[in-house]
């Protein structure tokens, strides 16, 4: 069994292990990318456009796969990590492949997964026809094949997030502005279809989400009630029967669509098996509890092993970026001292 | 019934007992659907060969009481506790419950003993202060309508009916509607979760029938015991039943079958009021839909004569549904007693039912 | 009699012309209703009097319009002098050339034809000569016209009214007119050799190529028919304006007033309009959108045509920089919101609103209105002042006040209005109050003319200017460079405009913007302009805030809550209600000084 | 119909599917600025009329946009219309011109 020697191992090749390979490489250190999946892009390739300038998803994968293949990264597909364990304070990591690496520091980018809905089953998700999560919607806005003209359609924010009835108590950043933005294009392609979004909380918070949010508004006459899906049956016609409460104007709601996107949140992915020697704290979400989340976002409670992008928590393709870019100094900065 | 509805269902599969019941009655379904509960010990002993033990000290569980605010919860669970005790003498492990809302308050007990082990030393103190009695907890607690559901393939062998149009042999479209307080309270406690209950639905496909899946399915019937004792709710009451009954009108269902003493029990009689109050009748023919308890339907298809079963005390006649099952039955019977003498006949009302 | 067919177009035009006007006047007449204060006795004659010299100043002369643009005013001063004197002396030359007692009315027209040689008569010279001249200043004064329809620039307009239907008839045929009439003569001045300087030359100068006897008299029947298509075309066209225009100046002397009620005075100001276009570029909505439907020019056409012109109708911001401008004097924002008040139905509803409080002993009430609750720091302002000239002062609508009425004016419900203002009347009247100032010019303006309330009504910029001149406050000077807006219904409304400048002049220097007084540019926030969108009222703000402002100016002065609302929104520099500047520079005696500190200190121990 | 001392309690819920949408597309066609109203309640705060009668113009966009304009008839004739409402507003919706369009929708 060979053993290969790195300063930094990588694990999870989405866009944020990429962007910190592409850094860490720069500034001098041996690193390598392992990925499970037969391609790297993690999440992001599950999308088609993103927000909130509705950017092709793949231009942002392959604009960092290019880096990698153009600074001839070493990617290990198709492995997954099955077990680390530290001696002496470097790192042994076992793989599916029967690799055993040996490395100084772990950067793990393990990312996220999209609640399984099905646990929210009044909501009807694999019972009725029509109820579909956001990654699917976004899989048949990418193939442009959505199956039937509706003349209405709901999106459900916080599905899986903010719920404490599915033991998910965080909120999810991202839902909503990808609601308004799936809305968006869900008008673009049904130009008489009546589109609307069932809200808690809008939070569109970052720079452009309000602006797109007007916009959606204005010039898609995209509605926004704000009242949580209770629950949904179906009708004689095999209509979704939507019941809310319209908090705003203060009544309860029934309203009958043809197709039901659930804007489905995040939770942490699995992180790889570590020896009972390592412990990594984790925050009550889930994710990855970073040692000092102001001044060193990237440290976890084991020192030598970072987390960046979504593996700390949820965040936007830009703040998975950056936080990819910070993890890669924080790494240098570790290597440097020992 | 897709994949995902039985994997939530298979999360909720109970053990039911299969013999050695103590069969706990229910206060107000005699008067209600007085053969019901004659029909369920019929069919166990005579059909299944079970063993039913009751015991005449058995009293009410004082539900209506407590959901009224006039029983306290101590005194409920005390009154539970003489029952235990009645059962612990008997010698009996497996409780039978008739009535949804005492199931519901059993399970409640049993869930805050679970909880509150003080509360279930209070009891035993109160109850041995007051009748010098001391109970175990029983084993396993059922539904009655549990155990037919256990058993249903068992009476689909000996039945001599099914649940199917006579003439079409379409079977028939049939709306099950279980009580709130059967799985809605503590979803384990129910046959298949609070969601996707199975214990009606069960009974129905494995005797011929469809069961129907209408956007109200879930919602109240309007019984809550504050709503239809006062008054002033009374109209609260009807309107749920309305609700229910205007949602599953396009589906046309031949007649609704229900675990409950009260969902039966409103949903049959405020038909009648509804045709008085808004001129609005349901069911095909405007015959309105005929509500039947679980007891009934089985005894149905087990050839039981229906006015033994006393379907002839329902609101809404059950004639056009025996004949639209090819049942016979006996006109100049119906009001007759044991004996074949006619005592009197009730005031017929001028609309259908 | 003399008589020939070819007068018949002419005298059939004008009898229908006749018929058709007198009607139309003798109807709107009668829907007048009874002037307020008429002149009676002695000044109905001079009312009389005044009213024919400006009609032969304004009607005939155009001295407005001379004012406005020489070129311009030469222009309709030929065509409406010249053919009037055309009449005039036509008419003379008539009586003294006809020697039996009475004329058909269309001899006077056709002199020439029946009696072409005139040598006879007395002073035939003067009169060709002079006929001739006023020919030749009508033709000049059409030639203008005709270049102005493609370089209106050169007349000092940007943009001139457009030719629709029924004008289009009209002013073909008035162009035809003169050149007719002088074909006519000519060739008749040639046939028969009289005429003068004017008609023998051109008779001489066609005849060399034209078979001039033969066609003499075609050219008289054309000239009649040109005369007749005109009558017939002109009450409908924008030359009914010629006789309309004259009637309005008497019935105004005779105190007729227009109201924003939809009455016969309005008929007479929407036919008076001649589509000039003088008023088009006044109007601001000129920059939002290149069509401007709504100016007054281009929507009394679709008043008087029928058109459905919603954007309009709702979107003109009342702001009367056209009416200051209209050469004839048209009430043009009572026109306008006559008209919404006939597109709305005047179902009156009762506000329930709670008896009027119990009179007190103040005698100045301060009413802030609605505008005012927006911007507090005004109130504070006027408090201060207040308490700095210890006036006892009651403020009606400091808890919840009721609107004065006037933005439903503006939007057409007049009636529904009414029940405001009287809901309002009884609770000042019931405050016993004196003097009622408001440091809002809209509710000023309608206090003033639809309450006729029995106190003294002012301005808060007039109130200040009092007490500053009886030297109830002291202010200091900064020499602080400032501008000053007029808001129109301040300004051009109730012509207020010099107290606001003096009050501002004791506490910084004021600059003066071009376009001050009843010239001044409208803040965009108008209540009037419904339709507007958001960005629409902030594009005239800011247009607005460059004409006004220089690199100088330290801050913009208003004295209305709405326009400093308005330019606040997008305005670089400070905004400031007159109360705002005067109260900061308040002298104040020492014990005010303390109070206020004392108040701050109360903040500090409180957290 | 026979009395029982009781009757069917009207159901309360917005049926978004029976609504009556034609004073919505009236405004919407012509005002389209009231799509951007999020039901703030800023113009209700700040309503002269408001303070004397019921008059909330955030739930008036609410209700005609649930198709339930009739709940709107008799609230907007309380309206003094003053226009502290547009003036407050955060999205710049044209509330005045909405008030105008209802009123020329109910021939008020």
């Amino acid at each position: 069994m060979t053993t290969l020697k790195y300063q930094t191992v990588i694990i999870g090749g989405g866009v944020a292990g990429m962007a910190a390979a592409t850094e860490l490489h720069k500034s001098g250190s041996k690193v390598v990318l392992i990925e499970g999946n037969k391609k790297l892009g993690g999440q992001v390739n599950n999308w088609y456009k993103v927000f909130p300038n509705f950017r092709p998803a793949s231009e942002i994968v392959n604009s960092l796969s290019t880096n990698l293949l153009k600074d001839k990264i070493p990617v290990l597909l198709e492995t997954s990590i099955t077990h680390i364990e530290s001696n002496s304070g470097n790192y042994i990591l076992k793989s599916n492949q029967g690799q055993v690496i040996e490395a100084e520091t772990v950067l793990l980018a393990t990312g996220f997964n999209t609640f399984d809905p099905s646990g929210k089953e009044e909501y009807g998700y694999g019972i009725y026809p029509n109820v579909l999560t956001s990654v699917e919607l976004e899989q048949r806005l990418k193939t442009n094949t959505n199956g039937i003209s509706p003349k209405r359609i709901a999106l459900v924010h916080c599905v899986g997030s903010r719920d404490e009835k599915v033991n998910r108590l965080h909120c999810s950043k991202v839902c909503c502005v990808s609601a308004v933005k799936q809305a968006i294009e869900l008008k673009e392609f049904y130009p008489n279809a009546e589109i609307i979004c069932l809200y808690m909380d809008l939070r569109m918070y970052d720079n452009g989400f309000e602006e797109l949010y007007r916009d959606a508004q204005l010039q898609h006459n995209i509605k926004f009630i704000r009242g949580r899906l209770s629950e949904c049956a179906l009708n004689i016609e095999k209509d979704l029967v939507l019941k809310i409460q319209d908090t705003l104007a203060g009544l309860p709601m029934k309203l009958t669509v043809d197709q039901l996107i659930l804007m489905v949140g995040k939770e942490a992915h699995q992180l790889p098996q570590f020896d009972e020697s390592i412990i990594i704290e984790k925050a009550s979400h889930g994710f990855i509890k970073p040692a000092d989340s102001h001044l060193n976002p990237n440290t976890t409670s084991q020192p030598g092993i970072f987390c960046c992008g979504t593996t700390s928590g949820p965040k936007t393709i830009q703040e998975t970026i950056s936080d990819a870019r910070s993890a890669s100094l924080a790494v240098c900065d570790y290597l440097n001292k020992k | 019934m897709n994949d995902i509805e039985k994997n939530v269902w298979r999360k909720y599969q109970k053990n039911i007992a299969d013999d050695n019941y103590f069969f706990v009655r229910s206060c107000i379904r005699q008067n209600f659907f007085p053969a019901s509960e004659q029909a369920f010990l019929k069919i166990m002993r005579n059909v299944l060969g079970k063993n039913v033990i009751e015991d005449p000290k058995h009293t009410t569980c004082a539900g209506i009481g407590y959901h009224s605010d006039v029983v306290t919860f101590d005194t409920l669970q005390t009154i539970m506790g003489r029952h235990f005790s009645l059962m612990t003498e008997a010698g009996i492990k497996n409780v039978a419950i008739s009535c949804v809302t005492s199931f519901g308050l059993y399970s409640e007990v049993l869930e805050t003993w679970k909880h509150f082990p003080k509360e279930l030393e209070k009891t035993r103190d109160y109850l041995y202060k007051a009748t010098g009695r001391t109970f175990e907890i029983p084993e396993n607690i059922a539904h009655c309508s549990d155990i037919i559901y256990k058993f249903r393939n068992e009476i689909a062998q000996k039945a001599t009916r099914k649940l199917v149009n006579a003439e079409t042999g379409e079977p028939l479209s049939i709306v099950d509607h279980i009580g709130c307080h059967y799985s809605k309270i503590f979803p384990e406690y129910g046959e298949g979760g609070a969601e996707f209950p199975q214990v009606l639905t069960g009974m129905v496909s494995a005797w011929g029938g469809n069961s129907v899946d209408y956007p109200e399915r879930r919602h109240c019937c309007g019984f809550g015991f504050r709503q239809y004792l006062v008054q002033a709710n009374r109209g609260y009451s009807v309107s749920n039943t309305y609700k229910k009954l205007v949602s599953m009108e396009p589906y046309k269902p031949d007649f609704i079958v229900s675990n409950c003493p009260g969902c039966t029990m409103f949903m049959d009689k405020w038909q009648y009021t509804i045709s008085e109050m808004e001129h609005k009748t349901f069911g095909d023919g405007n015959q309105g839909v005929p509500v039947l308890t679980y007891e009934e339907m089985a005894g149905l298809i087990l050839g039981y004569n229906p006015w033994d079963l006393g379907l002839q005390m329902h609101q809404v006649s059950v004639e056009p549904l025996l004949k639209k099952m090819g049942i016979p039955y006996d006109e100049s019977l119906k009001f007759a007693d044991k004996n074949g003498h006619k005592s009197s006949v009730p005031f017929q009302p001028s609309y259908i039912l | 009699m003399a008589f020939d067919p070819l007068v018949i177009p002419f005298s059939l035009g004008l009898i229908f012309l006749l018929i058709v006007v007198f009607y139309k006047y003798y109807t709107w007449i009668r829907q007048m209703p009874k002037p307020k204060n008429p002149p009676k006795g002695l000044n109905r004659i001079k009312a009389y009097f005044d009213a024919s010299i400006e009609v032969i100043m304004e009607s005939l002369l155009h001295r407005k319009i001379f004012k406005q643009n020489k070129l311009l005013g030469y222009m309709h001063m030929s065509i409406a002098f010249g053919w009037f004197m055309l009449i005039v002396v036509g008419n003379l030359e008539a009586k003294m050339t006809s020697t039996n007692a009475i004329n058909p009315p269309y001899f006077p027209i056709f002199l020439n034809f029946f009696a072409p040689d005139r040598s006879l008569t007395p002073g035939h010279g003067i009169f060709s000569f002079t006929m001739d001249l006023f020919l030749a200043m009508v033709l000049s004064g059409l030639l203008l016209a005709f270049i102005k329809r493609s370089k209106s620039r050169l007349f000092g307009m940007r943009r001139t009214s457009k030719m629709r239907g029924m004008d289009k008839i009209a002013l073909y045929s008035l162009w035809l007119i003169f050149p007719l009439r002088l074909f006519a003569e000519s060739f008749n001045a040639y046939n028969h050799n009289s005429g003068n300087f004017l008609s023998a030359n051109c008779g001489d100068f066609f005849a060399t190529f034209l078979p001039v006897a033969q066609l003499e008299y075609s050219m008289w029947v054309l000239y009649s028919l040109s005369l007749g298509v005109f009558f017939v075309a002109l009450p409908w066209s924008r030359y009914s304006h010629i006789p309309t225009e004259v009637v309005l100046i008497f019935i105004r002397h005779l105190g007729y007033r227009s109201c924003v009620k939809p009455t016969g005075y309005n008929m007479f100001d929407l036919y008076s309009c001649s589509r000039c276009g003088i008023c088009i570029d006044q109007c601001q909505i000129n920059i939002l959108s290149e069509t401007n439907k709504t100016v007054t020019a281009h929507y009394i056409y679709d008043m008087r045509v029928g058109n459905k012109n919603d954007f309009g109708l709702y979107s003109c911001l009342a702001c009367g920089r056209c009416e200051e401008a209209c050469p004839v004097g048209i009430k043009t924002v009572d026109l306008r919101i006559g008209k919404r008040y006939s597109e709305t139905p005047q179902t009156v509803v009762k506000y329930n609103v709670p008896k009027p409080l119990k009179p007190t002993a103040h005698n100045v009430g301060y009413f802030s209105g609605c505008m005012g609750k927006l911007t507090p720091s005004v109130i504070e302002s006027m408090h201060t002042i207040f308490r700095a000239a210890n006036e006892n002062v009651l403020h009606i609508d400091k808890e919840d006040g009721i609107c004065c009425g006037r933005p439903l004016i503006l939007s057409g419900r007049v009636d529904q209005a009414a029940q405001l203002i009287q809901l309002n009347k009884d609770r000042i009247v019931a405050s016993g109050i004196k003097t009622l100032v408001t440091s809002c010019p809209i509710c000023l303006k309608t206090f003033k003319e639809d309450y006729d309330l029995n106190i003294e009504v002012i301005h808060h910029s007039e109130y200040i200017e009092q007490l500053l001149e009886t030297r109830k406050i002291k202010t200091k000077f900064t020499n602080q460079n400032v501008a000053y807006h007029d808001p129109c219904e301040l300004g051009r409304g109730l012509k207020i405009y010099d107290a606001p400048r003096n009050v501002i002049r004791n506490v910084a220097i004021l600059s003066e913007n071009p376009n001050k007084n009843e010239r001044e540019l409208c803040c965009g926030g108008s209540l009037a302009g419904i339709a507007l969108s958001q960005e629409q009222k902030q594009t005239l703000a800011s247009d607005a805030i460059h004409q006004i402002i220089d690199n100088e100016t330290k801050a913009l002065i208003t004295s209305c809550p709405l326009c400093k609302k308005s330019f606040t929104q997008t305005s670089v520099i400070k905004v400031m209600d007159i109360a705002e500047i005067i109260s900061q520079n308040l002298i104040l005696p020492a014990e005010h000084k303390v109070k206020e500190k004392q108040h701050v200190q109360e903040f500090v121990n409180y957290n | 119909m026979s009395k029982f001392g009781f009757k069917l309690t009207p159901s309360g819920t917005i049926n978004y599917d029976q609504g009556d949408f034609r004073l919505a597309e009236f405004i919407d066609q012509h005002e389209p600025s009231s799509r951007l109203c999020i039901s703030c309640g800023a113009c209700s705060a700040t309503c002269t009329g408001g303070a004397f009668a019921k008059l909330e113009m955030h739930k008036i966009h609410l209700f005609i946009k649930r198709g339930m304009s009739d709940n709107v008839k008799t609230q907007i004739q309380n309206c003094m219309y003053c226009g502290k409402c547009q003036l407050v507003c955060p999205r710049g919706v044209n509330n005045r011109n909405v008030i105008r369009l209802i009123l020329t929708h109910f021939k008020i």
